[in-house]
């Protein structure tokens, strides 16, 4: 449904490598999930799909995505915006200031809905009542009419989500959805994905740092390192036996409820010098003297892939 | 196409430090007297003896034009220095420690903002015998509200920033966070309303001259000039024509570098440069 | 055992648009061991972080009193007592150089000359696994995990007995997570320090600290030991904070949540709280609000459904 | 909401007051006896003696002060020197003239800052953008009077198209004749407040440009127009709206220098022949009225803002 191929991502004035070769599907009704640090390109995935890198950056890549097709560089805006909003809808971390401050809550669904589908005011309003009230936005005829700044991020983060998903997208691309909340909001938030991209058959895109919201959403995972892929898997394979080092020292660091903490945890120094190996190797427990060469990604046996030499 | 970073920061201080250099050798740079006077001569057309023409007493223009640039460099610094040392202090005090002393500062700025400035200028100036002092005086009365409110603004935008809290519990006492933690943090701001402070202050002086009420003839100043070559515009172009393009070049420079600091300090406004704004 | 620090009854009201008066802290009583890490943990609003400043001194209660080595003091700044922020970014000065800002702390105390100033600088700068050549560094060249330990760092050197640590992770990545909680045990041992750990992270607190209170709305509403209040959670709060962190672990997945947002009524109504999202609300929760009574051994709980439990 | 509201009248309340204590000392603080100081003017003598009657010189300060206020408060503003009339009357007769030429000034302005900064933001980094730049500065950088001289210097005598001063050419003469006489006057006042706003325009479309709610709305597939149009420009109104109303004293000293340049009959030029002829009592209420008007426009900006801004409306 979704492919991506060969998307490159560089920022010429840092010289920053942001993103290199990732190449990935999402399949209809699939949850696909993106875990990686901060600065490993992660949140640059998700512009670049949705054609809204910022201009200092240079970026090469091919996205399909339902029998479209959009050259990276070379598709226009107005391209982009045929899908944007209606067939893609995209789901931001900034809840706080998502929201224009001086329209009200409703307005600012109702008026996807009456841009995307030349519905109404009225037919889109009944539409937004619709979806608040799915939401948990209740009474929703009250939470339509209030204004931002009148919602808790909770709430305002409902209605991105009602905004996000309104045209009942065939992909939701949620990029760290749910950071910035408290726990208990972020479990409903995380809920209310789960739901809606069960019942309304739609793929997610799910970006987050957090590997606990990765595991409880996705079917499949993306590793990205250094603006590299550097391991693929179902979840279930991803979580109980990580291929890669990198994998392997994500998961060991994640504070857990049942488990104490590794007190093995491999502590190496970051590295700042760029390198043209392995992204990991100056981090990596298992480096040996080959990483100074970028490995290839290569497919396992039971059908993960992974980047790294010493899986071979 | 690229644009050369900085080009105005650098042309700004580089024609700045040639009017510093023309205000202060000014002997050197004019060839003739200011102050005297040719009946033969007067209001002769630019040429090879008097590059900027005569005026109506037959001075060489060229000259006053060079002796004027003392006057509105001299008054322009100095009144920066007044609002940026009151403004600072008056601000810098109000942000720190709030409350009343906040409350007092502010309604004294609003009260000095609400005026409008050339108009009290010229009260001020009218009331009084206008003399170089009481020009920077009452530039710096009125420019000195702008600058507070600015230092006041950075101010409680650093306090609310943690390091100053982490200071004070190291044993920082309030003068060492407010000296050395926030107002050198606020060095920027001040510096760019310095830059802006000067030209201000260059065009207030040369209105006030404009209106007879800066500083006296026959003091060349470029404000005075240009009130004496107004009955003549019809006849000799080159009289108002010289001493305001002097004061539009000055006043430009200091703009060049403001601008220059402004982009320095602050890239994401600026053409082309920083964190997008906009993007497709 | 006496406590190195102990708070009695502290209340600190903030006036905000909305509701005129809240209680940002009702009535907390805690004592801290010397040499224990406490945990504070609560979502956004609970009281937390004001909590922690009264502490230090940087915000003041308006009623109860601070008690620091059995002896009662005023709440004020002192060198024994230091605390590090949430935000490294904000809490270092950008002017000041990283050995400026390890110095300081020494400067103002009036500690040895400029040798024997840089000398302890430079064992404190060691003793938080900072290479030598970061003295030179400004705050905005260093990573976060490396910008939280300078911040660290600085604290130190005036040799504080107590640290409040301001939620000191929650802006790292995992790995850069991992490794400053290790070294803020290893920095206990060998400084002889009590830390006041504040979280809104479960996990994290589970594996870092030895005893926990829950705060919700102001009021404390469990506390005892880690293992036995998140092993055996008495107030529902404890237990709805525990279902709804992410586990990172596609095995556990976290039950559906409830999705109705109750207005959350600040604490100046009557009764508990918690009681318009609790599950186990009665009528009593409405209108009397639970005193935090002793469970078990060392465990208390403000929840009028734990009490009855525990006294039949 | 009526909070706010009350808090910035009570504030505008203590400029009014400082405003006026400022005046009173100015006024007093003149040295000497202000009619010898200016032995050219020729004055009325019953003007004269008037005046020192009215500054009641034996009186303590603070009394001279509320006698004064109390005059100001009946609509006593005292009487010019120069006309030995009432100085609102005289105000009124000027006001229309004055009117006539800074509104439309003042509308083209914001105007045509508002466009052209919205333009140069949505551009940025563009030719528009750097050229509009470059201009603002070189606008900021003209001394409007010096512009003015130009302006009449090339438009009046080099090329005989426009009129050089004054507002008609004759007691009856037609509208276009008046549209003529406003030409030169209005582009001076425009070139100056027009680079000042436009400046401003730019850079607050580019901070609401910057923020996240307009990279959501594109990503929800919006074109651009209909992102300015809905999202950008009302949140830009808002610190629009204030600087406009704070840079009012701005207008008034542009008309000053306006009216003088161009002999223009209206208050400004007035002010000016007044404060040179020092004309106290003119001066003086002229200084008052004009910073009462400012405080109330600042004020009245507000009222505007707490229209426009659900935040500020919702507030208890």
């Amino acid at each position: 449904m979704l492919t991506i191929t060969d998307l490159s991502v560089v920022f010429p004035a840092g010289n920053v490598q942001a993103l290199s070769e990732l190449s990935f599907y999402v399949a209809p009704g699939e949850t696909v999930g993106i875990v990686g640090e901060s600065g490993s390109g992660k949140s640059m995935t998700a512009l670049a799909i949705a054609g809204l890198l910022p201009p200092a950056a240079k970026a090469v890549g091919e996205i399909r995505f339902w029998g479209r097709h959009f050259v990276i560089g070379v598709s226009s805006n107005s391209d982009w915006r045929a899908i944007r909003g209606s067939e893609l809808g995209i789901l931001f971390q900034d809840h706080s200031t998502g929201l224009n401050p001086l329209l009200s809550a409703g307005s600012q669904v109702s008026e996807v809905l009456r841009f995307h589908q030349q519905k109404s005011k009225r037919e889109a309003d009944n539409e937004t009542a619709r979806l608040f009230s799915l939401l948990g936005l209740i009474p929703a005829e009250v939470r339509m009419r209030q204004f931002p700044h009148q919602l808790s991020g909770g709430m305002k983060q409902r209605v991105m989500l009602a905004a996000a998903i309104c045209c009942r997208p065939k992909l939701l691309i949620a990029d760290e959805p749910t950071t910035a909340l408290d726990v208990s909001i972020q479990a409903q938030i995380l809920c209310l994905l789960r739901e809606q991209t069960a019942n309304a058959e739609m793929s997610l895109l799910l970006i987050s740092h957090d590997l606990g919201v990765i595991a409880q959403l996705a079917d499949r995972v993306l590793v990205l390192c250094a603006g590299q892929l550097v391991e693929e898997a179902a979840v279930a394979k991803l979580f109980s036996n990580p291929a890669h080092p990198y994998t392997n020292l994500l998961l060991a660091s994640v504070p857990r409820l049942d488990l104490p903490l590794a007190l093995n945890v491999p502590v190496m120094e970051d590295n700042d010098e760029p390198t043209n190996g392995c992204g990991f190797a100056s981090r990596c427990p298992e480096r040996v003297s080959k990483c100074i060469y970028n490995p290839p990604l290569i497919r396992l046996s039971d059908g993960r892939k992974v980047r790294c030499h010493n899986r071979r | 196409m690229k644009r050369q970073q900085g080009a105005e920061l650098y042309l700004g201080i580089a024609l700045i430090l040639l009017l510093t250099v023309l205000a202060v050798f000014s002997p050197l740079f004019a060839n003739y007297d200011p102050h005297q006077t040719d009946a033969k001569r007067w209001l002769q057309s630019p040429g090879e003896e008097h590059f900027f023409g005569t005026d109506r007493l037959g001075r060489d223009i060229y000259s006053r034009v060079v002796y004027g640039a003392r006057v509105s460099l001299a008054v322009g610094f100095l009144a920066m220095l007044f609002s940026i040392t009151v403004g600072t202090a008056l601000g810098a005090l109000a942000g720190y420690f709030g409350g009343f002393a906040d409350q007092l500062i502010m309604r004294l700025t609003d009260i000095v903002l609400v005026y409008p400035a050339m108009l009290l200028a010229l009260t001020l100036a009218a009331i009084f015998e206008p003399a170089i002092w009481l020009v920077v005086l009452v530039i710096g009365a009125t420019g000195w509200p702008a600058v507070a409110r600015l230092v006041r603004g950075e101010i409680l935008r650093l306090k609310s920033l943690e390091f100053a809290a982490a200071s004070r519990m190291l044993g920082a006492s309030h003068w060492r966070v407010l000296l050395i933690h926030l107002l050198p943090n606020a060095f920027g701001p001040i510096l760019v309303a310095a830059t802006v402070a000067v030209p201000a202050a260059i065009l207030t002086e040369a209105g006030l001259g404009y209106f007879g009420l800066g500083i006296q003839p026959p003091i060349p100043t470029w404000g005075n000039m240009l009130r004496e070559a107004q009955n003549y515009i019809r006849h000799a172009w080159w009289y108002a024509t010289f001493p305001g393009a002097a004061i539009f070049i000055t006043v430009f420079a200091f703009h060049l570098m403001g601008e220059g600091f402004r982009q320095r300090l602050d890239p994401d406004s600026q053409p082309g440069r920083g964190r997008r704004a906009y993007y497709h | 055992m006496e406590a190195i620090l102990a708070l009695k009854a502290i209340e600190a009201v903030y006036s905000s648009g909305t509701h005129r008066f809240v209680k940002a802290v009702d009535g907390v009583s805690i004592a801290i061991f010397a040499g224990e890490t406490f945990g504070l943990v609560g979502e956004s609003g609970s009281g937390k972080t004001t909590l922690g400043k009264i502490v230090v001194g940087l915000e003041r209660p308006c009623r109860g009193s601070l008690y620091y080595k059995g002896r009662r003091v005023d709440p004020a700044f002192r060198r024994e007592i230091q605390m590090v922020f949430q935000d490294s970014a904000a809490a270092l000065n950008p002017r000041l150089s990283v050995a400026d800002l390890l110095e300081e702390g020494l400067v103002i105390q009036k500690i040895g000359d400029r040798a024997e100033r840089m000398q302890r600088v430079a064992k404190i700068l060691a003793d938080v696994g900072l290479d030598k050549k970061m003295l030179k560094r400004f705050p905005h060249q260093l990573s976060g995990g490396q910008r939280q330990r300078v911040a660290l760092a600085r604290t130190l050197v005036v040799l504080p007995s107590v640290i409040v640590l301001d939620e000191p992770v929650s802006a790292l990545d995992v790995t850069a997570s991992t490794r400053l909680l290790l070294l803020l045990a290893r920095l206990k041992e060998a400084y002889g320090l009590t830390y006041l750990f504040i979280s809104h992270n479960l996990a994290v607190v589970l594996q870092i600290c030895e005893r926990v209170a829950v705060m919700y709305l102001g009021k404390i509403v469990e506390t005892g030991k880690v293992e036995t209040v998140f092993k055996l959670p008495a107030h529902p709060y404890t237990r709805m904070l525990l279902d709804a962190h992410p586990q990172p672990d596609p095995m556990k997945k976290m039950p559906f949540y409830q999705l109705a947002e109750s207005k959350i009524l600040p604490s100046t109504a009557y009764g508990c709280g918690f009681h318009p999202r609790c599950p186990k609300a009665a009528l009593r929760c409405q209108s009397v609000a639970p005193a935090l009574v002793q469970k078990s051994e060392g465990h208390f709980v403000a929840c009028h459904s734990a009490v009855k439990y525990s006294i039949t | 909401m009526i909070r706010l509201l009350l808090n910035r009248l009570w504030q505008t309340a203590i400029v009014l007051f400082g405003v006026s204590v400022i005046t009173f000392i100015i006024m007093h603080s003149a040295p000497g006896h202000p009619l010898q100081a200016n032995p050219e003017l020729r004055l009325d003598p019953t003007a004269v003696e008037r005046w020192l009657e009215l500054r009641e010189l034996d009186e303590p300060l603070p009394a001279q002060y509320i006698g004064w206020l109390s005059r100001m408060f009946r609509g006593d503003f005292g009487k010019s020197l120069i006309y030995n009339r009432p100085v609102p009357e005289l105000a009124l007769e000027r006001l229309p003239a004055t009117l006539l030429l800074t509104v439309p000034a003042f509308l083209l302005a914001l105007g045509l800052a508002i466009s052209c900064g919205t333009w140069a933001a949505l551009r940025q980094g563009g030719f528009v953008d750097r050229l509009l730049g470059l201009a603002t500065l070189a606008g900021l950088s003209l001394p409007s009077f010096w512009l003015g001289i130009i302006l009449m210097m090339l438009f009046s005598y080099g090329y005989p198209w426009l009129p050089a001063s004054g507002m008609r050419t004759a007691e009856n003469s037609s509208v276009s004749d008046i549209l003529a006489h406003l030409v030169l006057p209005v582009t001076m006042l425009v070139a100056g407040s027009f680079s000042y706003y436009v400046r401003y325009v730019r850079y607050t479309v580019l901070a609401v440009l910057s923020q996240d709610f307009i990279r959501i709305a594109r990503a929800r597939g919006f074109t651009e127009l209909y992102i300015v149009f809905r999202h950008v420009l009302p949140n830009a109104s808002l610190p629009i709206v204030t600087v406009a109303a704070l840079s009012l004293p701005q207008l008034f000293t542009g008309a000053l220098v306006a009216e003088y340049v161009f002999s223009w009959p209206g208050i400004g030029r007035w002010i000016v022949t007044s404060t040179l002829a020092r004309d106290y009592p003119v001066i003086m209420a002229v200084n008052l009225s004009a910073a009462a008007l400012v405080a109330f426009s600042n004020f009245l900006a507000d009222l505007l803002f707490l229209l426009i801004d659900p935040r500020l409306r919702f507030k208890a």
